[in-house]
């Protein structure tokens, strides 16, 4: 109980300092919204009235305060430039970005688990030499490149095969839901092959290290085979460590989910906070970059209270850092 | 020659308790104990009596609660500021239970052993130290042509622990700390072990060993005094000889009747 | 849909119920009057919105709100006659206090144009059917400028919000509007005039990627492509079966902006001229697929007072190297310039110049940075050697005579001269004072003309009304049909 | 349950471990294995379970009770292990499951080789439970929440659960102090002998082997060198290697001494 | 009659060696090996010499297919394709050296501070990496780009940062068990300190770890580069770099696919290499592992 007060209290003062960070570093940036909305043939009286407006030239610590109590309304403010809020902003954008993640994430644990294990059941030697060759390729692919090798591959229109559209999402986005779907399969399956491979090392390591270990000597003498040994106990014994790193792979295939938005011009969370950092639509920005640390924030924080939950020996340490050894 | 009549190095009254408040449990209730030069102190009781802690305070590496702890009549309680401290880490040696884990993997084995003097003997040149390095290597029943550039992967247990003997010894200090140097090591090899320590004892006839063993054969055959520990409550102190032949409490009997054939 | 068939001719049977249109610069929101970009005139005015007056194919100015006008002898007085019984497509009704209170709306509150009409002095509401504008001085840009969001008609009756619902009287409506990504425009079945809209839905997709655009087109996502990458639009070029390509004329300037203010390293006229002799101009027309027009000055050709400039500073390699080193640089000792630009203009720009410009001793540092930056350091702060932006505005001329605009560029003679052509009360006289002012811009060097940037527009087979010519400002939908 | 170990040779990496080794243990018999560290005790208690390395190479033969286990398929091998072989493990604390409870331990082998109920499994394992000395109460507890001598009697719990004919101890006592020690010896040997099985009792304690075994063979580098009756061999060991390994022994066994006994 | 050897130069020569032999002994080894100092030599060629000019720009042939004088063809500004790849090879060098740097000096600080003998500092700062580690590192990029712009910084400051965090995480309990271990209480005890203990104990028992976690962030620097120089925030337009070329090439996917194949493949082939640079080094410096590593100066 301790641990999970200390770490919510963590929690809470990672928010605020992330909150300061980003609403510091975009203010120190060049421009601001104001003139990108006067465009280059206005007066320069027309930024100064439009800054006034918006209320951009009020203090800074004023600003931030405005901020900080709506948020805490739950009130994520409203885009300057496109005078919706936030929420709904972040909500379409992220009906494309979530499906997105977790259809890629579904593809990862769908290639990494079990070729992992694979891996490590795999009685001959050059197999597992070719798994093993199979996990450095794989997650040594730039997603980029990943997802460009798709479309020449699958896209509709440019690759060899017609098979998924090659980039875009349909116009009224899940209302169509075959083509939303079919629209995400080539990016997903972009991201999700280099993720699953990473997975992939990491429950071949993880199996491979309790493999040898006196747990699975002690079920396989109880009656086990090898295999049933690795995978009813190994896995088992793995799944703590597994989900922080499924719950990190989640941070590190962010990147990869917003290059590949932009390659295949999606309408996502990425494609989205590449547009409003350029427009200078701060409040925007702000509050989108605070709700996705937020979330990543949150991601951290669910996966080490069930770390815990799935680890009886936690309940003492401090961090499961501790344990994961 | 054990009766001098100033104790080298004494407890009184330790206590010590571990745990975090919410959680504290007590490990040691109010032990003295004392060991006085050129003798051998064995400390013996079940697994988490409190031996290694009790010990682990005589030699300052762990702080008590309360109680005091002098070295040479000089407290050493509060750490460095006190004026014993100082000559109390100068001048004793530690052994540890595990030799593979008391020596650096990735350290040759003259590096090992040269390190107290290369921490505490600025004063010495290379060739000091690797006199004294050869020396105590020697002392400790290893050849130091042999086992100088060897790393510890490269050692068996048995001459690992030598090893870590050589480093303890290597600043001649007036105490040694042993504590349960030899259960991690295969029989054969513990006889080693204790030749080595008996050889040191007739070299460096004043230098006092504290040793911390469940072991009572071990004990029998080197110490001079027994102190037996209870759940960190002292049971029985005496020499050798009257602790083993005639216990005084139950639990030393039973200690003793487990152990024997 | 029984009622469309009602009113259409029987042809129009075959045509489909929607086009889909791919653009490329999106409009963050719909507030027309407070956003700037040409992505908001484009989709808005003539579709959505009605001026006062419109502006054809040809930028010339053409009836719409008002069906004629007359201007006074000295040229201060404007009489509109609107036509009748127009509603906005709410069903309020459109008059001449409408027009009235857009426009001083606008001049009161300062929105976006504002001071294009700096010299209006009052605009009134004569009766219900006519307006008049009064000026402080003559303007001959007047009637053109209310082609634009000056001369646009709101519902002064109607309460919504601007940046995402629009509420006017053209013959579309917007049906749904994603930011960034697309809009829908449904037919209003209320639309007074006779640009009645032939096809009842026209999506517009926006597609800032080139590659996503033409694949877009190439699987008939979209019908109409707008513009298309002109490398990118060979494989249609040569299926003409499939598809149309065409290339438009625009009043896209690639200004090459000098920073003429003193103190700057550009102030020395010598190198500004250097650099024109340096540019090859038909080299970058030629490596953006041979498009785009040469183009020597300020002025466009579908611009008044144009004239051919493009033989004043010819490509003359050794001409630019003695200026250059009259100006004390060589390629021993080059002069260290940075071409600041903004990223949607593409890196190739930038790194073609530079290597342009290395043989006669500059070296060019290219900083491209997001919009809203070179907002920022150039176009206000002024910190900048060189600037690269599409002037894609027309009639802009009076950047030249404001010596405070980010070139620095401060000629009397050249605002003398413009003041006259705006002051000119016939065209023949405006349009010989505009070229003479322009011509005195060009020789003065402040910038370079790159090209005049020319859309390539690609429709699919069976798109017809869709225009090709300034179809980035002026885009009428009314008349698009597709047949498949 | 008689094992007969022939020839056996195991060799991991090209570097042999056991040479040409030879044992029988007969039905009943409790047999001890002696041998310094390294000298491959555990390779043959391994290899008789089919527990080694995917990259050791056996040859030879072991027969249990009548299979071969060289070459036996890994599913004729799980039916055997934790059936009519039981394994009590060196160190409990590396080999009991942490995230199973101690009855959901103790029942496995139950629940891998007989069909039984929920209850029936509890009455055994509660059965046992107190058989070994643990209260019953501690069947819900997790193996950190005991200590070293309760997370062995859990080990030997679970390798007797199912009543095997043959029992492998590894060093079963060499984490325990003393006192515990002698307990598990005892507990062990009688258990073996209550149910009538026959075990392989593999330490380096020569006061604990005398307790456990009645006969033992002397491992060095991989070979048998010696074997006998326990006594015998205690009292009289023929090679230099046992000779060694028994005076190394005696010295650090207690004598009860009369006298100070230090020289 | 005493044989301490102390490291000399020839020895430190020697070792460097053997370190080498050990690595060019395995396939995987030799294969990282080759790239690597490929990558090395074509980086430094580079600086010097490519086969065309960067800037030998050629508006009447842009986006030209390859050719004998063009291999890879040319790009929208008609400058070569493959002397631009080539080039890219030193920026990334570069970019990847740095974030290198930064990762382990970032590391190594919250190594320290976690395997610290205050309990405070050792348990909050785990908890901080715990928390730390879930924000995305290009989160983190972006937030840097806004005040930074597109350039090296914000890659290398970035993934520095994300890194650094990772490295912590990972090397923590090889620190832990070195720093909790009987030799460093016998250095204490003779009164060595808590820095002294760090630095002469617990880095290089650290450093297998090390060297396989630096050579994975080194191979993740690459990937990262080419994805946040795509989205505009990486290296600044006109450097070339991979990121670049692979960027380009999505631009040609339409009109010469097939060139999009080279960047991604180089990219690709080098985090291959120095994924498996990092394990084959790991069993190579470290004593433990490489017996040959042992026998310097030993006569035995
Ligand atoms: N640093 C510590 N933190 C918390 N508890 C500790 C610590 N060190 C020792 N203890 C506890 O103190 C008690 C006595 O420990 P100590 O190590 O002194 O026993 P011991 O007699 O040496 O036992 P063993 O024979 O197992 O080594 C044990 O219950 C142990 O768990
Ligand atoms: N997986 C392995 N790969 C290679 N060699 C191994 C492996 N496991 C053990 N060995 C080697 O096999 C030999 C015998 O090991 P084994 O564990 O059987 O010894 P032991 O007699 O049980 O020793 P101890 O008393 O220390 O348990 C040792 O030299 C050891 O180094
Ligand atoms: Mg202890
Ligand atoms: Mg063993």
């Amino acid at each position: 109980m301790r641990f999970v007060l200390k770490r919510l209290a963590l929690f809470v003062v990672a928010l605020f300092g992330l909150s300061v960070v980003v609403f510091a570093a975009l203010r120190i940036l060049p421009g601001d919204v104001a003139s990108v909305m006067a465009g280059v043939n206005s007066p320069p009286e027309r930024v100064t009235q439009l800054r006034e407006q918006l209320g951009l030239d009020r203090p800074l610590i004023a600003q931030y305060f405005d901020w900080m109590s709506a948020l805490a309304r739950g009130d994520f403010g409203t885009s300057i430039l496109t005078g919706r809020s936030v929420t709904s902003l972040v909500g379409a954008r992220a009906s494309i970005t979530f499906p997105l993640i977790i259809l890629a994430l579904l593809i990862a644990l769908v290639i990494g688990l079990p070729l992992g294990c694979a891996a490590v059941l795999a009685r001959s030697a050059t197999v597992r030499a070719v798994f093993h060759v199979l996990a450095i390729v794989g997650g040594a692919v730039p997603a980029l490149w990943g997802g460009l090798l798709l479309i020449l591959l699958f896209g509709r229109g440019v690759g060899l095969l017609d098979v998924f559209p090659s980039q875009g999402f349909p116009l009224d986005g899940w209302g169509t839901p075959g083509s939303a779907i079919s629209a995400l399969v080539l990016p997903a399956v972009s991201v999700g092959i280099i993720v699953g491979a990473s997975l992939m090392r990491y429950t071949r390591a993880a199996l491979g290290d309790l493999a040898s270990s006196g747990y699975i000597d002690m079920a396989r003498s109880c009656g086990m085979t090898r295999t049933q040994a690795v995978l009813r106990v190994g896995l088992r014994l793995a799944t703590p460590q597994l989900v922080s790193v499924i719950g990190l792979t989640f941070a590190s295939m962010v990147t990869g989910v917003m290059v590949i938005e932009n390659l295949f011009a999606l309408p996502g969370i990425g494609n989205g906070l590449v547009t409003d950092v350029g427009n200078r639509d701060l409040i925007a920005v702000q509050s989108e970059l605070f709700l996705l640390a937020a979330f990543f924030l949150t991601v951290g924080l669910v996966v080490d209270l069930f770390h815990r939950v799935l680890d009886p020996r936690l309940k003492t340490a401090t961090a499961i850092t501790e344990v994961t050894a | 020659m054990s009766n001098s009549s100033v104790p080298l190095l004494s407890a009184h009254s330790i206590t010590k308790s571990f745990g975090p408040r919410t959680a504290r449990h007590q490990v040691l209730f109010d032990v003295s104990a004392d060991v006085h030069a050129g003798e051998c102190l064995a400390v013996i009781g079940g697994s988490g009596s409190g031996k290694s802690t009790l010990t682990r305070i005589m030699l300052g590496l762990e702080s008590a609660d309360s109680g005091s702890v002098e070295y040479e009549s000089q407290s050493i309680v509060g750490g460095r500021k006190s004026p014993g401290f100082a000559a109390l880490r100068r001048e004793s040696g530690l052994v540890f239970q595990d030799p593979f884990s008391s020596l650096d993997p990735r350290w040759r084995v003259a590096k090992s052993v040269a390190e107290p003097l290369s921490l505490q003997r600025r004063d010495l040149n290379n060739t000091d130290i690797d006199e004294r390095v050869a020396a105590a290597l020697t002392m400790a029943g290893l050849e130091p042509a042999d086992f100088l550039n060897r790393y510890p992967i490269d050692l068996s247990g048995g001459q690992a622990q030598r090893v870590v003997i050589a480093r303890a010894i290597i600043n001649e200090p007036k105490v040694i700390l042993a504590d349960e140097p030899m259960s991690a090591i295969d029989v054969a090899a513990r006889i080693q072990i204790l030749d080595t320590f008996a050889a040191i004892r007739a070299a460096r006839p004043s230098t006092a060993i504290i040793m911390v063993s469940h072991d009572l054969g071990v004990v029998q055959h080197i110490a001079d005094r027994i102190l037996v520990l209870h759940d960190g409550r002292l049971e029985e102190t005496g020499s050798t000889a009257e602790v083993l032949g005639n216990p005084q409490s139950d639990y030393t009997r039973q200690l003793i009747e487990a152990a024997s054939l | 849909g029984g009622k469309k068939d009602d009113k259409s001719a029987s042809s129009s049977n075959q045509y489909a119920d929607t086009v889909t249109i791919g653009l490329k610069l999106a409009p963050t929101n719909l507030d027309i009057r407070n956003t700037a970009g040409s992505a908001l005139d484009q989709i808005l005015i003539g579709n959505v919105y009605e001026g006062i007056v419109a502006r054809d194919s040809k930028n010339q100015v053409a009836p719409a709100i008002a069906s004629s006008w007359e201007t006074s002898k000295d040229g201060l007085t404007y009489t509109f006659h609107l036509n009748k019984n127009m509603t906005f497509f709410n069903g309020d009704k459109l008059d001449a206090e409408d027009v009235a209170w857009s426009i001083n709306e606008l001049i009161a509150k300062g929105y976006h144009d504002a001071d294009a009409l700096a010299a209006v002095s009052k605009v009134e509401a004569k009766d219900a059917d006519t307006a008049v504008i009064t000026l402080k001085t003559p303007n001959s840009n007047l009637l053109w400028t209310l082609t634009g969001r000056a001369g646009l008609v709101f519902d002064k009756d109607a309460k919504y919000d601007l940046k995402t619902q629009a509420v006017g009287s053209g013959p579309y409506t917007v049906a749904k509007f994603v930011e960034n990504s697309s809009i829908t425009l449904k037919a209003n079945e209320k639309y007074w005039g006779k640009n009645k809209a032939k096809t009842p839905t026209v999506v517009v997709k926006y597609l800032a990627d080139d590659n996503a655009a033409v694949n877009a087109l190439k699987s008939g996502d979209v019908q109409v492509l707008a513009p298309i990458t002109e490398n990118l639009a060979e494989p249609f070029k040569s299926d003409s079966a499939k598809y149309t390509v065409k290339a438009g004329n625009g009043t896209d300037k690639f200004v090459l902006g000098f920073n003429n203010a003193s103190g700057s390293k550009l102030a020395d006229k010598r190198i500004r001229q250097a650099i024109r002799y340096a540019i090859n101009h038909k080299e970058l027309i030629a490596s953006r697929g041979g498009a785009d027009k040469a183009l020597g000055g300020p002025i466009p050709s579908l611009d008044p007072g144009y004239e051919d400039l493009t033989n004043l500073y010819p490509y003359d390699q050794n001409k630019a190297k003695s200026l250059m080193a009259e100006a004390g640089y060589s390629t021993d000792k080059p002069l260290q310039l940075t071409l600041t630009y903004a990223n949607i203009y593409g890196t190739e720009l930038g790194d073609q110049l530079r290597s342009q410009l290395k043989p006669i001793g500059i070296d060019l540092k290219v900083n491209v940075v997001e919009f809203s930056t070179w907002l920022q350091d150039v176009y206000t702060n002024h910190t900048f050697d060189i600037s690269l932006v599409d002037h894609n505005e027309s009639h802009d001329f009076a950047s030249w005579t404001d010596p405070t605009y980010y070139f620095g560029y401060d000629n009397k003679n050249v605002t003398k001269l413009y003041n006259e052509g705006v002051a000119a009360t016939s065209d023949k006289e405006r349009d010989a004072k505009f070229a003479a002012a322009a011509k005195l811009v060009s020789e003065d060097a402040p910038a370079d003309w790159l090209f005049n940037y020319r859309i390539t527009t690609a429709t699919a087979k069976g798109v017809e009304g869709f225009p090709f010519d300034l179809n980035q400002t002026v885009l009428p939908l009314y008349n698009v049909t597709y047949t498949k | 349950m008689s094992v007969d170990v022939r020839g056996l040779k195991i060799t991991i990496g090209g570097k042999p471990i056991v040479s040409d080794a030879d044992m029988t243990i007969a039905d009943g018999e409790r047999v001890g294995l002696i041998g310094s560290s390294g000298s491959g005790k555990s390779m043959i208690a391994k290899a008789m379970l089919g527990l080694l390395p995917l990259t050791a190479v056996t040859n030879g033969s072991i027969d249990m009770g009548g299979t071969e286990i060289i070459g036996a398929s890994e599913r004729a091998l799980a039916d055997l292990r934790g059936r009519y072989v039981g394994t009590v493990f060196q160190n409990p604390a590396h080999a009991l499951n942490p995230v199973m409870t101690v009855a959901q331990q103790i029942a496995l082998p139950l629940r891998l080789h007989y069909d039984l109920t929920k209850a029936e499994r509890a009455d055994r394992v509660n059965a046992l439970l107190s058989k070994v000395g643990l209260d019953l109460d501690m069947a819900g507890k997790y193996p950190h929440e005991l200590s070293g001598g309760q997370q062995q009697r859990v080990g030997i719990a679970t390798a007797l659960i199912t009543s095997p004919r043959f029992i492998i101890a590894d060093e079963p006592t060499t984490a325990l102090d003393s006192i515990t020690q002698r307990q598990i010896v005892d507990l062990l040997t009688s258990l073996v002998d209550d149910a009538g099985a026959s075990m392989l009792f593999i330490t380096h304690d020569f006061s604990v082997l005398a307790r456990a075994t009645t006969r033992c063979y002397v491992l060095d580098a991989g070979r048998i060198v010696e074997s006998g009756p326990t006594a015998d061999l205690l009292a009289a060991p023929t090679t230099p290697q046992a000779q060694r390994l028994v005076a190394a022994a005696q010295t650090l066994t207690l004598h009860t001494p009369k006298e100070d006994s230090h020289e | 009659m005493s044989n301490v050897r102390r490291a000399t130069t020839g020895d430190r020569r020697a070792a460097f060696v053997i370190v080498l032999h050990s690595m060019w002994r395995r396939a995987e080894g030799k294969f990282a090996l080759i790239v690597l100092a490929l990558w090395l030599l074509i980086a430094i060629v580079s600086l010097f010499w490519t086969p065309q000019s960067l800037w030998a720009t050629d508006g009447y042939h842009v986006w030209a297919k390859p050719s004998a004088e063009h291999w890879l063809g040319t790009d929208g500004t008609g400058a070569d394709v493959f002397s631009w790849l080539l080039a890219g090879s030193h920026t990334n060098l570069v970019i990847v050296l740095l974030t290198v740097v930064a990762s382990m000096a970032w590391g190594l600080l919250l190594i320290a501070a976690m395997v610290a003998r205050n309990a405070a500092l050792a348990s909050s700062s785990v908890v901080v990496v715990d928390a730390l580690i879930s924000v995305p590192t290009v989160l983190i990029a972006l937030i840097l780009a806004v005040p930074l712009g597109a350039s090296i910084a914000v890659i290398v400051i970035a993934c520095g940062f994300g890194y650094g965090l990772n490295l912590a995480r990972v090397a923590r309990p090889a620190a832990l068990l070195a720093s909790r271990s009987s030799y460093v209480e016998s250095a204490l005890a003779n009164g060595a300190s808590g820095w002294r203990v760090l630095i002469s104990h617990v880095m290089p028992n650290i450093l297998p770890v090390l060297a396989v976690q630096l050579s994975l962030s080194a191979g993740t620097a690459v990937l990262a580069e080419s994805g946040l120089t795509y989205l505009g925030i990486g290296v600044p337009s006109g450097v070339p770099s991979w990121g670049h070329s692979l960027a380009t090439s999505v631009k040609l996917i339409n009109v010469f696919p097939l060139t999009v194949v080279w960047p991604g493949l180089i990219v690709t082939v080098v985090v291959v290499a120095l994924n498996i640079f990092g394990d084959v080094l790991r069993d190579a410096i470290d004593p433990v592992t490489n017996p040959a590593l042992r026998e310097i100066g030993g006569e035995r």
